[in-house]
């Protein structure tokens, strides 16, 4: 089932690559490509919950503009910083994150947004906690506040 | 003025910085990483002279593969290179002559780009441009003193036309050069693999030049044999070595 | 197109399949056998088209049936002929003979990947000869040459000096591979074409044009001499060729010393000749001077070298110095006589060097050591090995009725009548001190006490001493019967001097 | 790099996408830049990034050595057979002209060609391929003590 | 390859190799091969005098070496039927020596026997491939061949006084020929485009006076085997071979093969005229005439028996260089004569010299006091040869020292005359005491320390040794009253 | 313009000179190899250089292109597509002889190697194994 | 001028100066930090590039080397990490 | 209207891309330098993206385009993180004010 959805994911991803829809020839190639590569995965024991988060499709699409968003709010600061004459403007530190999110794609995604946003990097990633290096004060008060969090929770628990 | 030449200057700036960087480094771990971005860069400047299949050969091996190579050795051999006395002179005598010699021969090439240079005006790039090569008659498999002229497939030039006179001009032509230039539906016209193949690079590579693509091909092969032979597997489990006796 | 037509690829199309295919060999005695096969099929066709070529004259074969030089050609006149025969013919007689060297120092499980970079080096040297190509020749080279430095590396499981003189190998030999890609860059640059029989053309056309030497064209010439001498170990060049030969297992060694080095030279011949033609001037003072001055270089130091070494093998390495130095020393002075005894060398050196170095395997695998010292008292021990080496030994100094004096004939003719005194001296004093370091071996072979760690040790096996024999038989027999090779030599040398033919 | 959650699980994710993007420059390979060799490059670099997050013994465990090997023949194989089949029809080596099968008419002969340049880049890919895995697996074996 | 006479004879030796090599394990057998071998050759050889003398020329193509012109071919002509009567004579006696000498020294079984006949006989075949060659390419290809055939007999004893000698013996006879022989063969070949023996020679108008000059000096040095100086230390050296090899060297065909390669090229590749006209033997005959009398002076320093022999070969050779030098008719038909002349005299003198070692164990000439009391026959042949040798009549030797100087003579060059008369009285200043010491001189008594030497308790040498000595020593004196037909042959051979 | 016209060429000598220094002064092993893989890629910059025209395009003629369109030459391309290739095997077996070397000689640096193989030998050699003498026996 | 061009150089200027904390490290992080993204500026460089010329295939070039950047990058950690690749 | 948008985010692109370069030259140490590299260059890759899609002719160009963009999303944040995570277990301890001050 997830080999299957992992195959139509590949051949969508082929048809975008190949654009040359009206020939016969490559599309059968990529019909035969991308099922031989479904395969090969599934004995590279790469498919699956990990690989292939199917179910939280849809929250992550309205999480995505979400991300985005913050990701150009947060740069504006740190292009700020960056071009600020001197280096008082930043005040490192490095801070321990509880989080509850378990699945791995999850803590992944979570670990990714944070190390997105500007001003702060995830730097471990271990079961429960984080450990987060933010450039100010400010950005780790962010964090704290735990907004991202809970709209990956909210994903996570909707792929469950 | 073109493009191609502010970036190309730049970039070439940053090439020449990197490769002195990449063997002044005493750490070998620093050197491998440098010649990974130098192989970045190198595939930066062919992407903007236009060899995209070069580029992107480059920028695999280059960066990737022979990366991961070094890495592997350097696991083995460790990262630091023992340092040594200062500039070795013979080899910086022998560098410089080397140089010169070569600078020396650049004083007769064509300028850079020189659309008149015999690189373009020869009749062997301008016919696989056009893929107006056309195949041996079969009669004249041997003796073929004259193969300039056995191309039977004889479209327009397109390229450098009025720059040279062809000497290997065709015996005869199909059609004339207007109605091909003139006809938007016979653009895609290609002489020797129809629409088929407008990557010319691959057309060289895998038909024209097909023999020496095999031969690339088998020395792939055959680094993978060395390798295979060369670096024995030390904890090899002895049934192999049962079944292959 | 029948299938003679096919001949000038089917010669190394097949031990290009035949090493391929030998990954599939299994272990024990099947990839010996099959690379046997293979090497003896391709002797086969390389006697029928050698036949083809001295009746019927040169052949071509357009690749894909794309028409030079957009497509690249095959092209296989009398010296390619004489080349990829003697190639093929001394490939066989070594694959026979490798067995028992290579199961003693290769892994048993690694036999069917050696034997299989063993056909692709015969590949890259039989296809290097056939092509008409210049870039192509540039790729089987390397072929050729990589193979070969994973072979001489693999004489590691002996004797770790090997690992050394396979990297030192494999760094010169790339660098010279890289000047001669430099070469053919420039030549490139200068004429927009690859084909060898159309640079030429296109290099004569320039010439005309121009009325002088284009400095592209200049360099080219000297990138590419200095990559083949590079790849052909000419003095001074030479400092990868003895390691090398000294530490490769012993097989590989006389493949190497009997082809590798003498198709770096046939590389010289057709670039010298073929390529930028014997009337474009270049070998001329000031520049035929320096490759003169290396030449005798060669015959002197390798010589004398040779006469101070410890190992038949190294011996015999440099003794292979000095002899380049004679087939060098015949190109450069562009006589008729000179080139035909340049080319003479090229296959009696072969022979002789060949069976040389298959006596180095016989002993090394009975002894365990090529060294001078372990070698006393084996003229009573091993016989007809020895007397296989004398034989050889002779033929290195040039002694009438071997091979040897046959070329060193027609060279010294040729420098004499074309007033080249001080080399024909050198050649001479070479051959002076060749005397001297295979007359060592001689007396110490012969004379000499046996060593009492090798007291016990007998004859060789026929399976090796057949393959010994049939190269040293072969290199007597051109002694006597040469008028045959003389005439063909000759006739290759007027092609190459552009003398009709 | 088995328990570093991040790497792993965008790894997991992006080695179908890599594998499916070598074969998409190995087929395009007339079309566009890239070709046999870019592609094997990159099947190989899928492969080679599943060794360095999961370890060697899961990526042979699913592509075994023996099979890397084979095709390492194979490849180079598959290009002679392109060769051999234009000799065989008749023609020289590598015309692959005679894969269009005794059809003559131009365009046959034109998608002759161009399936013949596929298929040898085919063997090329296949042989880059295996050949990158096993320098990996080679250097990455020799590397371990 | 034609199978004619010449052809035969050639192969004769060749095929007593094989047999000998194959009944190498019953000593008695492969003597016997040998000497029927020798006797077989030299009736083959003689068979060929009448015809020879009678103008014809047999002839035999080998092989076609290296294409049209560097043929390996055979013509027999006088001066090389003398060498070849000579050398295949001599044999048959040597063999005979040899048998005695090894025997007696060494037992029938010892180490190396067979190996030593079998070189032997491919020294005598190469020796006969000089004589018989039609072209210089062949009389250098078994130039070469004898060099390397006769190296095992000089290193026979195998120890290392013998690598020594072997060394210095191919290290001197192969450079001289590679250096100098072998250019001046394809220098002459370049240009000339021939290099057949030509009555006459075949340089004439081909090559300017220097170039002769040159030439001259390159074949004449080139020809180490005349032991010409300062090449001729091989010669003394090689003493330490036995003495049946010191006679192959000194008398059969070593030496001989020297000087009779550099009559030959005089004859038929220089041209005695152009010779002349050009002067080309100038200083070649100087450095003849300075080894004559140094070799005289050298030789009667020394004390070893056979190394005063040696050096008096150097000096006897070196009347034959000098003949060939002088290039006129009467000087090569002395050189030619004295071939054999020297031969059978040089043969009984060494066969003297091993018969005392093999009897008396004895080889310096100062402890050869009274021998010739316990050796009468012995030492009076050895008294033959030394009078032959020193060229008083009635022995050979005469003939051909008068021919020779009336050689110089004929070249109005006072100089050589005087040279020949000094070194004839040097010649026997060194020669004649000897028989006077072993005939009248005092026998050694032990030496202080002395059981080693015990006064031998010995008489005449073997049978199988004496008959050689005897009979080359008749030889000594036949030739002297029937010269006639060596005559003949070395006048023809001069026009 | 004239300077603009060979630039190219300069810089492609000057990164030859480069790696060519490397490979022929440093004793580290590796340098020499990463010495050698600048040097080559030199080579490979000249060869592009040389398929480059002014005002030209990449060598791909798809259906739109203008059929007087100026193509860079795709020869020197495919040329430099097999020699790198080339080079990529010749590194990876250079890299596995390294390896070698540092098992058996535990150091890379060539100097070192060169006077360890000298004192050996310099020193008596060990007694070597006769394998055909084993063959003999057994 | 163009855009394009501009973006482009912009982009150049910050992979130089990128370079320089590369070669200068301090540490051997700051070095893979530097090699990173520079193959990160150079993909968005390929991007630009490819419209600089209207020449589509430059996107497949940024495609593998976004693709072999982040391959490249694990290789590096694993090596920096674990001294070894295979495990 | 559609002309401009390229004029306006393409050199935006390249301005923030070169900012991210700077802040790496100019933060003091390797834990802040992080911050500009994972987060600049993906702002960089949007903005250009969106510069460049009006510029598009052919739709699997744009598509790539998009991919590009996303792989770049995907894997700078990853190889960043990875990039910390390595030099935290190695034991490299981050530069902070107080340090300074203290020093
Ligand atoms: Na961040
Ligand atoms: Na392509």
């Amino acid at each position: 089932m997830r080999a299957f959805a992992l195959f139509l994911a590949l051949f969508t991803f082929w048809v975008c690559l190949s654009g040359q829809t009206d020939s016969t020839f490559l599309m059968g190639i990529g019909l035969a490509c991308c099922g031989f590569t479904a395969w090969l995965c599934t004995r590279l024991e790469i498919v699956g919950d990990e690989g292939q988060p199917t179910r939280g499709l849809l929250s992550f699409l309205v999480y995505i503009p979400w991300l985005v968003w913050q990701v150009v709010l947060a740069n504006i600061d740190v292009v700020r910083r960056v071009w600020s004459p001197t280096s008082t403007s930043i005040d490192p530190r490095l801070f321990e994150l509880e989080t509850e999110l378990r699945h791995p794609v999850a803590r992944t995604l979570y670990a990714n947004s944070i190390t997105l946003t500007p001003g702060t990097v995830t730097v471990r990633c271990e079961e429960g906690h984080f450990i987060v290096h933010a450039l100010t004060e400010g950005a780790e008060r962010a964090l704290l506040g735990g907004d991202m969090e809970q709209r990956i929770r909210q994903m996570e628990e909707a792929s469950r | 003025m073109d493009s191609v030449f502010p970036v190309d200057l730049l970039l070439l700036a940053l090439v020449v910085v990197i490769g002195v960087a990449t063997i002044r480094a005493r750490d070998l771990l620093a050197s491998t990483l440098l010649l990974g971005v130098y192989s970045l860069l190198m595939a930066l400047v062919w992407t903007n002279m236009f060899a995209m299949d070069v580029a992107f050969t480059e920028a695999a091996v280059g960066a990737g593969i022979s990366t991961v190579l070094l890495l592997g050795t350097l696991i083995v051999v460790g990262r630091e290179e023992r340092p040594s006395r200062g500039p070795h002179g013979a080899a910086l005598l022998v560098t410089i002559l080397t140089g010169a010699a070569l600078l020396y021969g650049t004083t007769d090439m064509p300028a850079f780009g020189d659309p008149n240079a015999p690189v373009h005006t020869d009749a062997v790039g301008r016919k696989y441009i056009a893929q107006e090569v056309g195949k041996v008659h079969p009669v004249a498999h041997h003796h073929d003193d004259t193969h300039h002229d056995e191309a039977h497939h004889d479209g327009a030039d397109h390229s450098a036309d009025d720059h040279e006179p062809d000497t290997s001009a065709p015996a005869e032509h199909h059609g004339g050069s207007s109605e091909i230039h003139g006809d938007p539906a016979q653009d895609a016209h290609h002489g020797d693999y129809g629409t088929h193949v407008p990557n010319l690079v691959t057309a060289v590579l895998a038909a024209y030049r097909g023999y020496d693509t095999m031969f690339e091909t088998a020395v792939i092969f055959t680094a993978g044999v060395c390798l295979i032979v060369l670096l024995r597997d030390r904890r090899s489990p002895p049934k192999e070595t049962e079944a292959a006796a | 197109m029948s299938f003679a037509d096919h001949l000038p690829l089917l010669v190394l199309l097949v031990p290009l399949l035949g090493g391929v295919l030998s990954v599939f060999t299994g272990g024990g005695r099947v990839p010996w056998l099959w690379a046997c096969s293979v090497t003896l099929l391709t002797f086969l066709g390389a006697l029928e088209l050698f036949s083809i070529v001295t009746t019927a004259g040169t052949r071509t074969y357009a690749l894909g049936d794309w028409p030079a030089p957009w497509g690249i050609e095959l092209v296989v006149d009398t010296l390619s002929a004489i080349v990829i025969t003697l190639v093929s013919g001394i490939a066989t007689v070594v694959t026979f003979f490798a067995r028992r060297n290579v199961e003693k120092d290769i892994p048993a499980d690694r036999l069917n990947f050696f034997y299989s970079l063993w056909l692709l080096a015969i590949t890259g040297l039989l296809g290097i000869t056939a092509t008409g190509d210049a870039f192509n020749l540039y790729v089987l080279l390397e072929i050729s040459s990589l193979t070969i430095y994973a072979l001489v590396a693999m004489g590691k499981e002996t004797d770790r000096r090997a690992l050394p003189a396979a990297i030192n190998y494999l760094v010169m030999g790339s660098i010279g591979a890289s000047f001669l890609l430099i070469g053919v860059g420039y030549l490139y640059m200068a004429t927009g074409t690859l084909n060898m029989a159309d640079l030429h053309e296109t290099l004569t056309l320039m010439r005309e044009a121009e009325g002088g030497f284009n400095r592209t064209v200049l360099t080219s010439f000297a990138f590419i001499t200095v990559g083949l001498g590079l790849k052909m170990a000419l003095f001074p060049l030479h400092t990868w060729m003895p390691n090398a030969y000294t530490y490769a297992p012993a097989a590989v060694s006389a493949l190497l010393a009997a082809t590798a080095t003498k198709v770096g030279i046939y590389m010289a011949f057709r670039f010298t000749f073929t390529v930028f033609g014997s009337d474009f001037g270049f070998l001329q003072p000031p520049n035929s001077t320096v490759l003169m001055a290396c030449a005798c270089g060669a015959v002197l130091f390798g010589s004398y070298v040779a006469i101070r070494q410890r190992s038949l093998a190294r011996l015999l390495a440099y003794s292979s110095v000095a002899q380049i130095g004679y087939i060098v020393l015949g190109l450069s002075v562009l006589q008729t006589d000179a080139v035909t005894g340049s080319i003479l060398h090229i296959v009696n050196h072969a022979l002789m060097k060949g069976g040389l170095f298959l006596v180095v395997g016989v002993v090394a695998w009975r002894l365990g050591s090529s060294d001078l010292s372990a070698l006393g008292g084996l003229g009573r021990r091993m016989p007809l090995t020895s007397a296989a080496f004398v034989v050889g030994g002779l033929g290195l100094i040039g002694v009438p009725g071997t091979a040897g004096f046959v070329s060193k004939w027609y060279l010294l003719s040729g420098l004499l009548s074309s007033g080249h005194w001080p080399l024909a001296v050198t050649v001479l004093i070479g051959s002076v001190l060749a005397g001297i370091y295979v007359w060592r071996v001689v007396e110490i072979i012969y004379f000499r006490p046996p060593d009492p760690r090798h007291a016990e040790v007998s004859e060789g096996p026929v399976t090796m001493l057949l393959p010994v024999w049939i190269l040293i038989g072969l290199s007597l027999w051109f002694g006597v019967h040469s008028a045959g090779p003389v005439a063909l030599a000759g006739e290759a040398a007027r092609t190459l001097l552009g003398q009709g033919g | 790099m088995r328990d570093q959650v991040v790497p792993r699980v965008i790894a997991r994710m992006l080695i179908p996408y890599m594998l499916v993007y070598g074969f998409y420059v190995a087929s395009h390979g007339e079309l566009g830049p890239g070709g046999g060799f870019q592609a094997g490059v990159i099947l190989a670099a899928a492969l080679i990034l599943h060794s360095l997050v999961h370890g060697l013994e899961e990526t042979q465990r699913g592509v075994p050595r023996r099979w890397v090997d084979r095709t390492m023949a194979f490849g180079v194989l598959l290009y002679i057979g392109v060769g051999i089949h234009g000799l065989l029809a008749g023609n020289a080596f590598l015309d692959y002209s005679s894969l269009a099968l005794g059809a003559t008419d131009p365009e046959s002969i034109h998608g002759a060609e161009a399936m013949g340049m596929t298929l040898v880049e085919t063997g090329v890919t296949l042989t880059v391929a295996a050949v990158m895995v096993t320098l990996f697996d080679k250097f990455a074996t020799a590397a371990r003590r | 390859m034609e199978l004619t006479l010449p052809t035969i004879a050639l192969l004769t030796p060749l095929f007593g190799a094989i047999l000998i090599a194959l009944t190498g394990r019953r000593p008695d057998l492969r003597e016997g091969v040998t000497l029927l071998t020798a006797v077989g050759l030299f009736l083959i050889i003689a068979s060929m005098w009448g015809p020879v003398a009678g103008g014809e020329r047999p002839s035999a193509h080998l092989v076609e070496l290296m294409g049209p012109g560097l043929t390996l071919a055979l013509e027999v002509e006088p001066l090389g039927l003398i060498y070849a009567l000579v050398a295949s004579f001599l044999w048959i006696f040597n063999s005979v020596y040899s048998i005695g000498y090894m025997r007696t020294l060494y037992g029938a079984r010892s180490e190396g026997q067979t190996r030593y006949y079998i070189c032997f006989a491919a020294a005598i075949f190469a020796a006969l491939g000089i004589a018989f060659s039609a072209n210089l390419l062949t009389l250098f290809l078994f130039y070469e061949v004898l060099t390397f055939s006769t190296y095992p007999l000089v290193t026979h004893a195998r120890n290392e006084a013998a690598f020594r000698s072997g060394r210095i013996y191919l290290g001197i006879l192969v450079s001289t020929s590679t250096l100098f022989l072998l250019t001046a063969t394809i220098w002459t070949w370049v240009l000339t485009g021939t290099l057949d023996f030509t009555e006459g020679g075949i340089l004439a108008g081909k090559a300017s006076a220097g170039t002769m000059v040159a030439l001259t000096c390159l074949f004449f040095f080139g020809t180490g085997k005349t032991a010409l100086m300062p090449f001729h230390l091989w010669l003394p050296n090689a003493m330490v071979a036995p003495t049946p090899v010191s006679a192959l060297l000194h008398a059969v065909a070593v030496v001989k093969a020297g000087v009779f390669t550099v009559l030959k090229i005089a004859v038929a590749i220089l041209g005695l005229e152009t010779m002349r006209q050009t002067g080309a033997g100038d200083v070649v005959a100087w450095f003849a005439a300075f080894t004559i009398i140094v070799a005289s002076l050298l030789a009667m320093s020394q004390d070893n028996l056979k190394a005063r022999l040696a050096y008096s070969t150097i000096g006897q050779l070196s009347y034959i260089v000098l003949a060939a030098a002088i290039a006129t008719k009467s000087s090569i038909t002395g050189g030619a004569m004295h071939i054999a002349m020297h031969a059978f005299g040089k043969i009984t003198l060494f066969f003297c010299a091993g018969a005392i070692y093999a009897t008396a164990h004895k080889t310096k000439i100062s402890e050869l006091g009274g021998i010739g009391r316990r050796m009468p026959i012995t030492m009076l042949c050895f008294l033959v040869g030394a009078l032959s040798t020193i060229g008083l009549p009635p022995f050979g030797g005469a003939w051909s020292k008068w021919f020779l100087v009336q050689g110089t003579i004929e070249a109005h060059d006072i100089a050589f005359l005087v040279v020949l008369l000094v070194s004839s009285l040097l010649n026997i200043a060194y020669l004649l005491p000897i028989p006077l010491v072993a005939f009248f001189g005092r026998e050694p008594q032990a030496a202080a320390d002395g059981e080693e030497h015990p006064p031998a308790e010995h008489g005449e040498a073997p049978l199988l040794c004496r008959i050689p000595i005897i009979v080359t020593a008749i030889g000594c004196l036949l030739l002297f009253f029937w010269p006639r037909f060596l005559h003949d042959l070395a006048a023809l051979a001069a026009n | 313009m004239e300077l603009l016209g060979t630039y190219n060429y300069w810089v492609y000598v000057v990164i030859m000179m480069i790696g060519f220094y490397a490979v022929i002064a440093r004793h580290n092993l590796v340098k020499k190899v990463i010495g050698l893989g600048i040097f080559q890629t030199g080579i490979f910059l000249l060869y592009i250089s040389m398929g480059v025209v002014r005002g030209g395009s990449a060598p791909v003629r798809g259906p739109g292109t203008p059929p007087d369109t100026l193509f860079a030459n795709p020869l020197p391309h495919v040329l430099i597509l097999t020699a790198i290739v080339v080079s990529l095997s010749t590194m990876a077996v250079a890299l596995a002889i390294i390896v070698n070397i540092q098992r058996r000689y535990g150091t890379i640096e060539a100097d070192e190697i060169h006077r360890m193989d000298r004192e050996e030998a310099e020193a008596p050699a060990p007694s070597p194994v006769s394998a055909g003498a084993e063959e003999v026996a057994g | 001028m163009n855009p394009v061009l501009i973006a482009s150089v912009l982009v150049l200027i910050g992979l130089a100066l990128v370079l320089i904390r590369t070669l200068r490290g301090p540490g051997v992080f700051d070095r893979i930090l530097g090699v990173n993204m520079i193959g990160t500026k150079a993909v968005i460089l390929l991007c630009l590039l490819g419209f600089l010329e209207d020449r589509g295939g430059f996107l497949d070039i940024a495609l593998l080397y976004a693709l072999i950047n982040f391959v490249g990058t694990i290789a590096i950690l694993k090596f920096v990490e674990f001294r070894r690749l295979g495990a | 209207m559609i002309d401009t948008i390229p004029w306006i985010l393409l050199p935006l692109g390249g301005f923030i891309a070169l900012t991210a370069a700077i802040g790496v030259l100019r933060f003091p140490d390797f834990y802040s330098r992080l911050h500009p590299a994972g987060t600049g260059d993906t702002l960089a890759q949007l903005l250009v993206l969106l510069g460049l899609l009006p510029l598009v002719t052919a739709w699997e160009d744009g598509a790539k385009l998009v991919m590009v963009t996303v792989l770049l999303f995907v894997t700078t944040p990853t190889a960043t993180h990875a990039i910390s995570q390595a030099a935290h277990l190695e034991g490299l301890r981050p530069w902070t004010r107080k340090e300074e001050s203290d020093g």
